[in-house]
């Protein structure tokens, strides 16, 4: 691990070696969402050194979760830098911050985990490559998966902001049942004793949630131990390699939604998990196999263009001619994944908490909002 | 021990030379990190006014900010959408432009702060600092659920508004405004503390009952000045949201009414150059320690204890020595 | 007689089961010192501020040139030409001698919201500023800065500032407190020829000042006036050295 | 909405103002004696919980993990306070703003460099895990009234404290007078370190109760930090009582705030519109709640009247 920043660290500082592509990666890597960058990173830099080349140049910087920290990075990377390429962002608000202007100046842009709605639909840009997911995604999966499970009457939570009204409605968009409740919490909400009070008094036969981080810690455990024994569903943001362990308990049995999953059994995903953890010593997460795949997407597009051919370098990006952990993908028309998303449950292996995939929720599937892109 | 005149000069000057240099040699983010401080300092300047002079100790001036950013970004985003705004009572079309925006960001600020200096002034010492942290915090949170504006996300401007015979996409010209700004801001300032006024403001911080005895009201003496540097930095919340081109609720954070705080105490609490002397040096900091390691926070906290500790007055009493000497 | 410039009718103030003031009524008439005297905690402070408008009596009035003054606030009473010093100087002590006797000119002039003009600059103001200090000899400190004068000055100042607004009455808080005898001497002979000026109400500790420059004396004893009248009327009364003044003084 | 539920968010909101009251209670102590404005009281709760975390993982028992946190805490506050706090006594709030501060991204960044950027793991013990039955058929959790019961003892404990023993009298001087205590022949910077402990341990005994249902990360003292301090104004700074008070007026507002208010916009608006207006105004109600507060009593509750 160690070893490998210092390589990285070395690229970035040796500047007067001409580096052919300059890559720039603004993450989370302080502040309470740091695990998720620290995962997107170390999935990248996993990909970038095993592809042995020595001509990508990356640039890695922390945002602090902070939207103008974000963009007076962006700034630096465009106008220092002169990076060729972007990546990196994990919250979709300071997606929204960085990657409108980024891609207007000509830096083609690749979202490793942000996927808010507006740049799929209206706002697409041919710069513009999400290789995770449209934010709706995994939250349509889960009402799908309601759907097969038999569910009829969820309660349905997420935080008051618009990641959290975005789960709420892609969850309403597949789910076919009717609603026992319905309810925004605060952004950062530690306690969720007054909402459990509120499900146990819903009569619901299912509960969806969304609380990314921290909170879903929270939720999860207050949840587990106030002895409402009704069954939940959530996307896997709650149920990641890094939030798991400390969750704990709480979290054994609760059925999520993913798009990549540690035990989907093709070569390169088991590849990566062994060579993952041999790298760094613990289990990668699904940040960090969506960081493995957008840098194998650069690599594979960088071996047929060279970015300052951009018109070939975003063709040949667009034809996804690499090997990712989950299996089939290919991008659709606004540039964002068409993919199948599985239904996972939380496991117990040893000492170590972790999910199994125990069916199919979504086959196929593209996100809601691709017909609305007009691009050029 | 330096004269504060000849430092102020002084530091004028190369906060002038830095970005000139910086164009010269083609490094355009140097350029934006001095833009950032700029518009920090101005920020800062407008909170040592209240601070400083007023001995209002404001854990609320995110408020103004806040509203500066968003007077721009929804004048600008009915502008780019192509959308007349509703106000109920008129029906405005959004404007690009950036007077306009400054005049409005201005006034609404000014408007805000004397709504709420009027209601947090009938408090004192800690009160103070929390009921302005506490309208603050209601600001922020509204900004959150506010998603006809984004909510969380903000609202972004695709292209950076307009100045009437300026190119503000380049990066020297728009901080060549936004420096204007805030020697203005300074000029202000100086003649303010110079005049009956400011010699009215600096004896009811000091002594408020010899105020009063003299006939003068020193609550409605502190509104005022409240007023005036919820202004200024309603002003710089509307700059620094052009130079992100984007504005979110995080502009409404206590972080950033506390980062305002300790830009002027870093420089010298109710000293002219204090704040300017602050942002320079939180900025500089920021970008040197921020790509030397991930734990900066670490030194950075340790440099903030150091100047308390050894530095009272901050950086320009530790150069100048206290004030009103020399 | 001459006219009552400043007068309270009754004024009574309690803190919880504490009466501090007690039905006062005192009055002070154009030309005179008139001095309150009181062992400590008698009320003479609370006394003050209901005057000079820090405290709203509970009952009873203040009036101020034949106005009732009760319902104002200080600086509205200020303005009606009430000129107070303090026991503890309230000066403003990072600023130089000038500016707080500037202070007292700008609120006398009423030009203080001016946001531009260079209040050192001001012809009038100054000159109305350096008159004060003049006549309380303190023209060659004008620069200094206030928190390096010595007690004494800083008492000097105190008049100073409250001559500038060119007050109808003076309400002066234990001016001699700290002073030294040869300090005393000196405001005591200021005093003396400030009353054909404004009248004085003076709340002093001092006996040797209050017996030098009173007109006339009260004796407020637990939030009660308990005797009015000359130095002589007080110094034979006999309630007063029971209560006061102790046998043997 | 039926009355079990009601009296189900009454319990909830009791539990966070007692906790919220260790952590108020430190503070608005300090304050109280010291005149010290202490912003990184937040952070005496992030090391009682990452302590507690630490000895709970090394020792799997929760009660050793509480003592932990205790202990952890104390000693970092008296740290704290011997190398920085007590230097600042003298100098005025702002630099005690600034100052710590400073200590707020020290506490912060040096936790992360020793845990790490992920959240750790501290649960609920066995013997405290699940619903017990009320009266009434009311299910909730044991370990909530747990927390219900410890806070109020704790409140108990200081009560007497203050009230009955020498250093509580010694404490009450010091609210009063500063120099009247020296003059009582008390050794003052003793004592001072003495309620910086006291107050850095309930804080960290705080983090470490709450740390068990929620979850333990690097800035978790933050938002609590707020709120502590929201209290404490409306309670009036420097008041034990007024801290209780106000600890609880803000764990009901917070609580009730966020299930009633979204259920009574629905009597006049559409669900949606109901939830959404509902939902921003109950973040916003401590805040409403104290700037009320405060206009129309400056010093809050039981704060002493300027």
């Amino acid at each position: 691990m160690k070893k490998l920043l210092m390589t990285t660290a070395l690229l970035a500082l040796a500047s007067t070696a001409q580096a052919e592509v300059k890559v720039g990666m603004i993450t989370t890597l302080s502040g309470g969402g740091a695990g998720l960058g620290i995962d997107v990173r170390d999935g990248f830099l996993l990909a970038l050194a095993q592809s042995g080349r020595d001509d990508i140049e990356l640039v890695v910087e922390d945002d602090q979760q902070k939207p103008d920290i974000a963009v007076q990075l962006a700034d630096k990377m465009i106008q220092s830098d002169r990076v060729d390429v972007m990546t990196g962002i994990i919250f979709s608000n300071l997606a929204m911050a960085v990657i409108p202007a980024a891609v207007n100046q000509g830096v083609v842009y690749l979202s490793p985990n942000a996927g808010p709605s507006q740049l799929a639909g209206r706002g697409c840009h041919p710069n513009y490559f999400n290789v995770a997911w449209q934010n709706d995604n995994l939250h349509e999966a889960a009402g799908a998966y309601a759907n097969t499970a038999g569910y009829a009457n969820s309660f349905i939570l997420a935080p008051n902001y618009p990641a959290g009204q975005d789960a709420l409605t892609g969850y309403k968009r597949m789910y076919e049942g009717a609603l026992a409740g319905e309810i925004y919490t605060q952004l950062g909400q530690t306690d969720y004793a007054a909402e459990i009070a509120q499900i146990r008094a819903s009569g619901a036969d299912s509960v969806f949630f969304f609380l990314p981080g921290g909170m879903g810690i929270s939720f999860l455990k207050q949840y587990a131990d106030s002895g409402v024994d009704i069954p939940v569903v959530g996307p896997a943001f709650s149920f990641d390699q890094g939030i798991l362990q400390a969750v704990g308990e709480a979290a054994l049995g609760v059925v999520n939604t993913s798009q990549w999953s540690k035990d989907i059994d093709i070569p390169v995903n088991a590849a990566f998990v062994e060579s993952f953890q041999a790298e760094y010593g613990r289990l990668p997460s699904l940040y960090a196999s969506q960081g493995f795949d957008t840098a194998n997407l650069l690599i594979s597009a960088l071996e047929k263009a060279d970015p300052s051919d951009n018109a070939a370098f975003r063709a040949a990006l667009r034809e996804a001619d690499f090997d990712s952990t989950r299996g089939e993908f290919r991008f659709g028309p606004n540039q964002h994944p068409i993919q199948t998303i599985y239904a996972r449950e939380v496991i117990r292996e040893g000492d170590v908490f972790t999910n199994r995939i125990i069916g199919v929720a979504l086959e196929d599937h593209a996100d809601a909002y691709a017909a609305e892109c007009q691009m050029d | 021990m330096i004269r504060e005149r000849h430092l102020n000069i002084l530091l004028l000057a190369g906060f002038l030379a830095v970005p000139l240099y910086a164009l010269a040699v083609d490094e355009p983010f140097t350029i934006t990190l001095a833009t950032r401080a700029a518009i920090l300092a101005l920020a800062a300047v407008g909170l040592n006014i209240a601070l400083g002079w007023g001995g209002l100790v404001s854990f609320g001036h995110a408020a103004f900010f806040g509203i500066g950013g968003y007077s721009m970004g929804i004048l600008a985003f009915h502008a780019q959408n192509y959308m007349p705004l509703d106000l109920g009572f008129a029906v405005l079309e959004g404007t690009k432009s950036m007077p306009v925006i400054w005049l409005v960001a201005t006034l609404t600020s000014a408007l805000a702060a004397l709504a709420i200096g009027a209601l947090s002034l009938r408090t004192s010492g800690v009160y103070f600092i929390m009921i302005t942290l506490a309208f603050a915090q209601m600001f922020y949170y509204f900004a959150i659920s506010w998603s006809r504006y984004g909510g969380e996300d903000g609202i972004s401007i695709y292209v950076r508004n307009e100045f009437p015979g300026l190119n503000t996409l380049a990066p020297i010209q728009f901080f060549g405004l936004c420096f204007a700004a805030l020697l203005l801001a300074l000029w202000l300032n100086a003649r303010l503390v110079a005049s009956p006024f400011g010699l009215a403001l600096n004896a009811a911080r000091q002594v408020p009952v010899r105020v009063q005895t003299v006939g003068l009201d020193p609550t409605r003496l502190k509104l005022v000045a409240f007023v005036i540097s919820g202004a200024i930095t309603g002003l710089a919340g509307a700059l620094f949201a052009d130079l992100n081109r984007f504005v979110s609720p995080s502009m409404f954070s206590w972080h950033l009414s506390g980062e305002l705080i300790v830009l002027i105490i870093l420089g010298g609490v109710g000293r002219l150059m204090g704040p300017v002397i602050g942002a320079i040096l939180f900025v500089a900091l920021d970008h040197i320690l921020g790509g030397w390691t991930t734990h900066w926070h670490i030194a950075l906290g340790a440099i903030l204890l150091g100047v308390v500790l050894f530095a009272r007055g901050g950086v320009i009493g530790l150069l100048c020595g206290p004030k009103g000497q020399a | 007689m001459s006219e009552i410039v400043l007068e309270t009718c009754g004024i009574t103030k309690s803190f919880g089961n504490l009466r501090a003031s007690d039905g006062i009524s005192i009055d002070l008439r154009a030309g005179e010192i008139h001095a309150v005297i009181g062992p400590n905690g008698a009320g003479k402070s609370t006394l003050i501020h209901q005057i000079s408008g820090g405290l709203r009596p509970d009952a009873g009035q203040v009036w101020l040139n034949g106005r009732d003054v009760t319902a104002l606030a200080t600086p509205a009473r200020a303005r009606l030409g009430l000129g107070r010093t303090f026991q503890i100087s309230a000066l403003a002590m990072e600023d130089t001698v000038l500016e707080n006797v500037l202070l007292g000119a700008l609120g006398a002039s009423g030009r203080v919201w001016r946001f531009w003009s260079q209040v050192m600059a001001d012809r009038a103001l100054r000159e109305r500023a350096e008159a004060a200090l003049a006549r309380v000899g303190l023209s060659e400190q004008m620069h200094t800065r206030t928190s390096a004068l010595s007690h004494g000055q800083r008492r000097q100042l105190e008049v100073a500032v409250a001559l500038t607004l060119r007050p109808r009455a003076f309400v002066m808080d234990e001016p001699m407190a700290g002073l030294g005898a040869e300090g005393s001497k000196t405001l005591t002979g200021f005093l003396d020829g400030l009353r054909a000026e404004a009248p004085i109400l003076l709340v002093e500790h001092d006996m040797d000042a209050v017996f030098a420059l009173a007109d006339r004396i009260s004796v407020l004893v637990y939030g009660r006036i308990i005797a009015t009248g000359s130095v002589d009327d007080i110094r034979a009364n006999p309630e007063v050295r029971e209560a006061y003044l102790g046998d043997g003084a | 909405m039926s009355t079990i539920l009601i009296i189900e968010q009454v319990l909830n909101g009791l539990q966070s103002g007692v906790m919220l009251f260790l952590m108020a209670a430190g503070l608005t102590l300090i304050f109280g004696v010291m005149g010290l404005i202490n912003l990184a009281h937040g952070s005496l709760y992030m090391v009682g919980a990452f302590a507690a975390a630490a000895v709970a993982g090394a020792t799997g028992s929760f009660l050793l993990a509480l003592l932990g946190a205790l202990v952890a805490a104390a000693v970092a506050g008296v740290l704290v306070e011997m190398l920085v706090i007590r230097r600042l006594y003298a100098a005025d709030h702002l630099d005690q703003v600034l100052a710590t501060f400073a200590l707020i991204l020290i506490f912060s960044e040096g936790t992360r460099l020793i845990f790490g950027s992920f959240p750790l793991y501290l649960d609920i013990p066995d013997w405290l895990s699940g619903p017990v039955t009320l009266p009434g058929g009311i299910q909730y959790p044991l370990y909530r009234l747990a927390l219900i019961g410890a806070g109020l003892a704790v409140a108990l404990t200081l009560w007497a404290l203050i009230e009955r023993t020498r250093i509580g009298i010694q404490i009450r001087a010091g609210e009063n007078d500063r120099e009247m205590i020296a003059a009582l022949g008390v050794d003052i910077s003793r004592l001072y370190t003495l309620i910086f402990a006291l107050g850095a341990a309930l804080a960290g005994l705080a983090g470490a109760l709450v740390g068990a249902i929620q979850s333990v990360q690097v800035g978790m003292g933050e938002p609590v930090l707020i709120l502590a301090f929201v209290t404490i104004v409306i309670g009036g700074i420097g008041s034990i009582k007024g801290a209780f008070v106000g600890a609880l007026l803000v764990g009901l507002t917070q609580t009730l705030g966020s299930v009633f208010l979204p259920a009574f916009f629905r009597l006049f608006l559409d669900p949606a519109t109901a939830m959404s207006v509902g939902s921003s105004l109950a973040n916003m109600a401590v805040y409403i709640l104290m700037s009320l507060v405060l206009i129309f009593r400056p010093t809050g509750l039981m704060g002493a009247r300027a």
